[in-house]
């Protein structure tokens, strides 16, 4: 039991194991929110089923009081509440950690690993014995196992019941009974196990300045931010929760009190393709309207991406990309669509990428998403993905400039109109490559006929070959001189350094840790996270200054590191493509042992086995 | 193409409307479709309406899809935004500008092709979203544009110009529509203007979803075998497909029915249509009459036509979404802002 | 008048301008026609405007003795019918040439070049006094003006006359006018003008083992061959006319006497997605289905696409690809679909494609797209365009070897069945990345659930990452694999080649063409047709052999050079892109002035100007 | 997944069919939806339709598209080849499939938010074409899988766990379905065993498209605010979404209507259905009068339920197409390829 040796306090990781529809989801927020209020980083990813109810679904908790948050594959304590996955789940845990059960009923004997503690607590007696009705019975054995880790953990009593508390303020009887089990848990604990565990929180005083908040609610409200007044969209996972975040953001954020009417349109389309139509529709209008979906949404999408390149309509689309291809996996992460947004539909096509690599990005790139779209009059797309979209972020509070005005790009308004003699919708008059737009219904001699057919610098139809190139030309330059304006790459060097890592959106985290952890060893990695496409010059810069480059992301092909070379022209066999795409976030172990591997050399010995007498 | 701009003569003598412009402001581009299209007698009818009516041609936002009947928003007011979208989704690209627009007077026009395959979810759901717009489908049985296919409007025992026939049932645009609870149908006849200007002007002034199916003949493609103009003999043993390229010279239908009364229309190909116009007295308000008002005429062989159904009520997507009542683009970022302090205040449930 | 100087005999081009659906197709044919029937290469390219009548219409023939026949954009001829564009059509014809023009009316007299012939006959008038209504006058003026080209041309007037036999052979009334059209072009011509031409045909032997034929009807009579019994599509220009000839020849090569029933299946869809929707169904059940699109279709079909490749069901796709992106210039060829078609659909996918060079290999490849499609259980796209699918190709005569039977793949019968224990589907039994199906209804045991979303190896539902992986990684196997079964790359060396040229598809002619006419200027050029994706290795191997290489294809992002660096591995920037996009079929002339402009030596003067004294 | 493999344990006594199979053979894997979903029971059902029609498992294609209601095929029929398509598309690919194999038994299942959003167009299509197959709609309002947001099925008035309100009327596919000229239309309830088997059954031998609406409600996600049951209480303040993950347990709903009678039945959230069941001596082979007899029930605020319509002169796809009477897949080579001499002959016309 040797990993014991060193201190685990604030350095930890459990993971709970229930059934989905049960709902764990508010016993497992209460102990993350715990911590987090005790000062202690922390974040939380929920491992959930493609169905409703009845299915094995895992929610795993980091604690790491160096701000560690990416995913690892090994706990130190499982939570195992379904029996349905005893055997994974216990198999899960490092040797030396700990079980907790539900000791109503024996634990199979064949389960019982000997390099682990075992701790029942009787938890479905207990709420029986407390409580009436199945419902709340099984209700409340949530907040029991809740009740019993913060006893295990050394969790603030306190805290933990404020936060009840806060949650069921105006409902005082839900509250009594969520007191009462969350005591009946701690309590049991506290009597019969010996609390708390070499794996407990201290309080430290690191989340001060940070909230916990998944990339779906903060995309969400990035929109209400900057301004988006139209949404379309059609349901999918992982996408959906960001409409319902902007829904229920607007629902506060958005009425106009005298009326109580509201200032944004939700628009449930009947499928992709419409949620499509309806994003072009209204920013052909003029107002900032976006959609989010996921993989195959983006797929149906195709066409109307196509439309909206090529006839210069402003539309901001959010990618949650899960497990692809075709349905896949609905309800685990990839990064398996940025070839096809990069290049969505059919003829010459290239798009405007932003990659965020956690839900703060995610509010300031949906901002500047739009800002984007309406400068250059092209599909934006945010490429996020389940991992970012619904799981538990730490981040940085988000700040918010109140100087900040929409970028509305080259708009003519009436009084432009009156002055000039003739409007030219694709007339590239300061040689920027962007052609100034009107929209409808300002003046008449802003009108003119958008079409995705050929069309000329003047805006009318041709099917005249130099007419044609010439405006294709011109959508050239525009999309290429955004390299410019989109979010430049992070850069963070270390001193010696001959290998780079490049990186982007939810592997961040992952790739930081790897890289503190190859340093002791002697490996001194520079590295760079793309945040947007086309790609900036620094990227190219990166890729010449250094001999060897890994390109760590989360798909089968390497998508990244093809979209590197065709961009920036490094050959696609000198970028070394690290990672995994089985749908679990990233964790640095993956990472490292990449890295290790490629690198080949016995100086650097493999990471021991995750469990050794398995 | 540039060397199809309609020449702008002005014409001092010509009437003018209410806002001092003359019919010929409502013109657009030189049509570009075949010498006696029945789509071209459509957009006259628009642009007869849209003059009557005192519109501000700016203020149209005018849609399509694709297709030969999509072609005709080039054809008319030329002073108003047009879009001619991908095929089948401009209801959907309607309902966004509207979201988001909501003052504006929505036309759009489709086909059969575009309306009632590619297009016809959204379509359906455009009607029952109740989009505040005039939805026209100059509706001919054929995809025009790719020359002569038959289209979910063509009638069992129709034949192709290469010679096969439809076996499927049509579909009914009005008749889909009342099913789904449209809120205004109507339908007219191509050659027949005078009556069909009034059923556009209503459809304008419509506060929701307004249908108007227009029999909108196809001189290129409506061939009959049956027909004595039939291409079908000169073709029949031609080896080269290339040899089918030929559009005879054709002219305009027309044909006015009067109210209450029934008239037989022959097409270009020799085929008959039997229009009957509804009746003085007629009560389009009741839907339960309506739809069987429209299957008993559809049963006797005959083709409604006229101002078939109005919802008295009728709320529009934006009243149903309970958006604000100043259109959506045009509210300033002031009010959409929460501001830095709500940023905070927000911020608290996430700690 | 210096390009009179060397002889044009059997060495010329001329373009006849008119309006669309006026019946000038089959006038335009029957020139084309005799000039084959002597014997003489030949071919037509048919430019027509997005509409169907009364629009501009033009018909290039060129006759070029060496087979020459890729399009050449200056003519020495004009036929001069439609004064809508008189303009840009005189513009067209080279110093020296001639222009035929309807002399009922006087020619603009600010069009008349001072260094051109004027040709007048009175084409209208003589069809007005010859011919009663207006139908008969419009037709027969077209085969009057044939009859002009007939003697200008010195055609042999008994072939022209035996041609127009041929095709009236049952309609003895048309026949009758149509001699007289032609006989009263062709004895005014005589009467008033010097025929022949300088330029004119003369009988040769050259065309006795060809045919001419568009690729569109060339792939319909493939899939017939290949034994495919379902087509579903959805109409779209260029590609109808696919499906308008597949249901011809399968009028005729697909009844079943007795019955005159079908046995083949042709479903116009509703849509696009439908369309492949429905090839997949027909696939799974186990016949040999197809669509043919063009690229809207292909946005469209995305979707559907990743199904077939992550459900691993044949499916053939054929691309003919137009001018885009959106809707574009539907009647203007273009290369613009290839990175599409490569990787279409979200997720990690990669597809096999066949690119024919002309109508031939439509045939042969539409055969071969099944077998692939079969063998490795996935969507095979056949990439024609509307160059070669609709205009008139001089190809050597299709040959048929009747020992061809299909290759159904690994499929396991009732008798296979019978044996096993217990059938897996996505099991790779020989490791060759390929795993046996069965086809529904054949046999309980073969019974198992075909999905979109996550399986394992075994054929079952999975969220498991490791499953997930499994099945992954063998799919990029398998597509990987087909490299070796895809048609090798067409190459031709050239004594002392230094450069090399890339290209593939419907550029192969000008290529030819222009290697041709590089040779005299001691440009020496080696020579890569790609003719399949994934790519064989003789293609990474002719990169690594030359120093440089010019890509030359018809889009513009470089589309063929993007995929070739990607999947080879040599850097983007090391390949030189040529070509035009306006969606004009390609000519020598462009290659050369590409490949002299990148060369950029003073020792290539530059080719002259089209026209010296404009 | 594995461990959800349903065991197969041989009963000897249970009854067995004409193939001497037991109803237990037409099972499949266990069901992974909510406890009481009412998909389980039109499961059901259909392994017991199945069962008592004598079908061989394997000749039946099992089809469907993507929802709750589309993983069923996973639980019944387990010797049945399956294809679970993508979202909306099972329509198309079903059409495709019977045009390859003619002898089969197609049998579709489908959400509303599959067939009436999403498929909309692939389902009226297919119902125009009159594809041979077994189409049954689960339908409950909402879009399961999803968690619960409206389908374009869902009454006017209801709200959503989120607290919205419906107010688009729904698609009454069984009313669509007749406008577009369906040749077989029925409904049934998923707690009414009884009479939805007989359905069931018929549907599977109809000679044409067999829409089978089967209103199917969703223990999780059908919540009305009126209801005593509701959820919306305890989620009223509560502040995160996170805590909306609790569906409690629930039974299936049963209840049978006799033949011409009214039954009104509770919803798991309290709100009822009227259903009524077709009377007998009921005429479904008037197309004219069953529609008077939907609509009428529908402005009776009843749902009718039963065989509603079945068109007696039924001509499927494969017989319009005009197909050969052997499935196309089967054909042999030889008889699909024209050989060598035959290219020559059509390369004549080439030259
Ligand atoms: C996605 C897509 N598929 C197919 C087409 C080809 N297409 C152009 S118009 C048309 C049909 C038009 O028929 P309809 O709407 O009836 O118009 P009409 O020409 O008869 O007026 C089709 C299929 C296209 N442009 N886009
Ligand atoms: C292209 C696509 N869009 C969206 C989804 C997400 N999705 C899965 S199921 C579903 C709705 C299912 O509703 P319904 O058909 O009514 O089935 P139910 O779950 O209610 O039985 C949606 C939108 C998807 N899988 N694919
Ligand atoms: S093809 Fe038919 S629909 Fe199109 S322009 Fe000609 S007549 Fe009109
Ligand atoms: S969510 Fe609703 S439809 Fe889905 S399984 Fe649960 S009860 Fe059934
Ligand atoms: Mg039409
Ligand atoms: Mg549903």
């Amino acid at each position: 039991m040797s990993s014991d040796s060193h201190s685990r306090v604030n350095n930890f990781a459990f993971k709970i194991a229930t059934v989905n529809g049960s709902g764990s989801a508010s016993a497992n927020a209460l102990i993350r929110r715990a911590i987090f209020r005790m000062g202690v980083p922390v974040s939380g990813k929920n491992l959930f089923p493609s169905n409703i109810q009845g299915l094995p679904t895992w929610y795993e908790i980091r604690v790491n009081a160096d701000g560690h948050t990416a995913r690892i594959p090994t706990f130190d304590l499982m939570v195992a509440m379904n029996p349905a996955t005893y055997a994974r789940d216990v198999d899960e845990v490092r040797s030396g950690g700990w079980v907790l059960h539900d000791s109503s009923w024996p634990l199979p004997t064949n389960l019982l690993r000997d390099d682990l503690h075992f701790l029942g607590v009787p938890l479905a007696r207990l709420c029986n014995e407390n409580f009436a009705g199945a419902r709340e019975r099984i209700l409340m054995k949530n907040i029991a196992y809740a009740g019993v880790l913060a006893a295990l953990l050394g969790l603030d009593a306190e805290i933990v019941q404020k936060l009840l508390g806060e949650t069921y303020a105006k409902k005082k009887s839900l509250l009594d009974s969520n007191y009462k089990a969350l005591g009946l848990g701690y309590d049991t604990a506290i009597d019969t196990l010996e609390c708390p565990l070499p794996i407990r929180v201290e309080p430290m005083d690191a989340t001060g300045d940070s909230i916990i908040m998944d990339g779906n609610s903060a995309a969400a409200l990035g929109c209400v931010y900057a301004g988006a007044t139209v949404a379309a969209w059609y349901p999918i996972t992982p996408s959906t929760s960001m409409i319902d975040a902007f829904q229920a953001f607007c629902g506060k954020l958005r009425k106009e009190e005298e009326t109580d009417r509201s200032r944004v349109a939700i628009l449930q389309a009947e499928d992709e393709l419409a949620a499509a139509g309806m994003v072009v529709g209204a920013n052909w209008m003029g107002a900032r309207a976006f959609t989010a979906t996921s993989g195959p949404g983006i797929s149906l999408m195709s066409e109307i991406i196509g439309l909206a390149y090529y006839a210069e309509i402003p539309a901001v689309f959010f990618d949650i990309q899960r497990a692809g291809p075709s349905t896949g996996m609905p309800t685990r992460t990839q990064q398996g669509d940025l070839m096809l947004c990069a290049y969505a539909s059919h003829g010459d096509t290239k798009h405007i990428l932003l990659i965020p690599s956690d839900p703060e990005e995610c509010f300031y790139f949906a901002v500047k998403a739009f800002d984007l779209a309406e400068r250059f009059q092209t599909p934006v797309f945010v490429l996020s993905d389940l991992d970012i979209g619904m799981n538990d972020w730490l981040v940085p509070r988000l700040r918010w400039d109140d100087s900040y005005r929409p970028d509305r790009g080259k708009v003519l308004d009436a009084e432009d109109l009156e002055t000039i003699d003739h409007f030219q919708r694709y007339l590239d008059v300061d040689a920027d490559g962007i052609a100034a737009r009107t929209l409808p219904g300002v003046h008449p001699k802003g009108a003119f006929f958008t079409r995705g057919s050929g069309h000329n610098k003047h805006g009318a139809y041709t099917e005249d070959a130099d007419e044609y190139v010439d405006v294709m030309e011109r959508l050239r330059r525009k999309i290429d001189s955004a390299a410019l304006h989109v979010p430049s790459a992070e850069i963070r060097t270390a001193r010696g350094a001959s290998i780079g890592i490049i990186s982007a959106g939810g592997c961040h985290r992952a790739v930081l840790e790897s890289i503190d952890s190859l340093a002791p060893r002697g490996i001194a990695v520079d590295y760079l996270r793309v945040r947007a496409f086309p790609f900036s010059h620094e990227i190219s810069s990166f890729l010449g200054a250094h001999e060897r480059v890994f390109v760590v992301e989360q798909n089968r092909d390497g998508q990244l590191a093809n979209l590197l070379s065709l961009e920036t022209g490094v050959p696609r066999d000198s970028l070394e493509s690290l990672g995994t795409f089985g749908g679990l976030p990233l964790s640095a172990q993956d990472v490292v042992e990449g890295v290790l591997d490629a690198l080949g050399s016995a100086a650097y010995p493999k990471l021991p086995p995750r469990r050794a007498n398995a | 193409m540039t060397y199809i701009l309609k020449p702008k003569v002005r014409h001092p003598g010509l009437p003018t409307n209410a806002l001092g412009l003359t019919a010929r402001d409502y013109e657009g581009a030189m049509s570009t479709l075949c010498a006696g299209c029945g789509h071209d007698s459509v957009t006259a009818a628009v642009i007869q309406a849209v003059f009557e009516l005192d519109l501000p041609p700016h203020r149209v936002a005018k849609l399509s899809g694709i297709g030969c009947s999509s072609k005709t928003p080039t054809y008319f007011l030329g002073q108003a935004h047009g879009f001619n979208a991908v095929h089948g989704r401009m209801p959907a690209i309607a309902a966004g500008a509207s979201a988001a627009n909501r003052d504006l007077i929505y036309l759009g026009v489709s086909g059969d092709g575009d309306s009632l395959s590619i297009g016809l979810g959204h379509l359906c759901h455009a009607i029952r979203r109740n989009v505040r717009m005039l939805y026209l489908i100059e509706n001919n049985g054929v995809y025009g544009l790719t020359k002569g296919q038959f289209s979910a409007s063509a009638d069992v025992g129709t034949r192709s110009k290469r010679g096969e026939e439809n076996r499927q049932e049509p579909i009914d645009p009005i008749h889909l529509a009342l099913t789904l609870g449209v809120s205004f149908a109507a339908r007219g006849f191509s050659g027949d203007k005078v009556h069909l200007v009034p059923i556009l002007k209503a459809a304008l002034q419509h506060d929701g979803f307004a249908l108007v199916d227009v029999i909108s003949p196809c001189v290129a493609f409506n061939d009959h075998v049956g027909s004595t103009k039939s291409y079908l003999h000169t073709r029949e043993h031609a080896q080269l497909a290339v040899l089918a390229d030929f559009i005879p010279p054709a002219a305009e239908i027309t044909a006015s029915v009067e109210p209450g009364g029934v008239r037989s229309v022959t097409m270009h190909d020799g085929s008959t249509i039997q229009f009957r116009q509804v009746p003085d007295g007629y009560d389009p308000t009741n839907r339960e009459s309506v739809e069987n008002y429209v299957r008993e005429r559809q049963r006797a062989g005959e083709v409604a036509m006229g101002l078939l159904y109005v919802e008295p009520g009728s709320v529009e997507m934006n009243e149903n979404l309970g958006t604000v009542d100043r259109p959506l683009c045009e509210l300033p970022y002031e009010e959409l802002c929460p501001g830095s302090a709500r940023l905070e205040e927000i911020q608290l449930q996430y700690r």
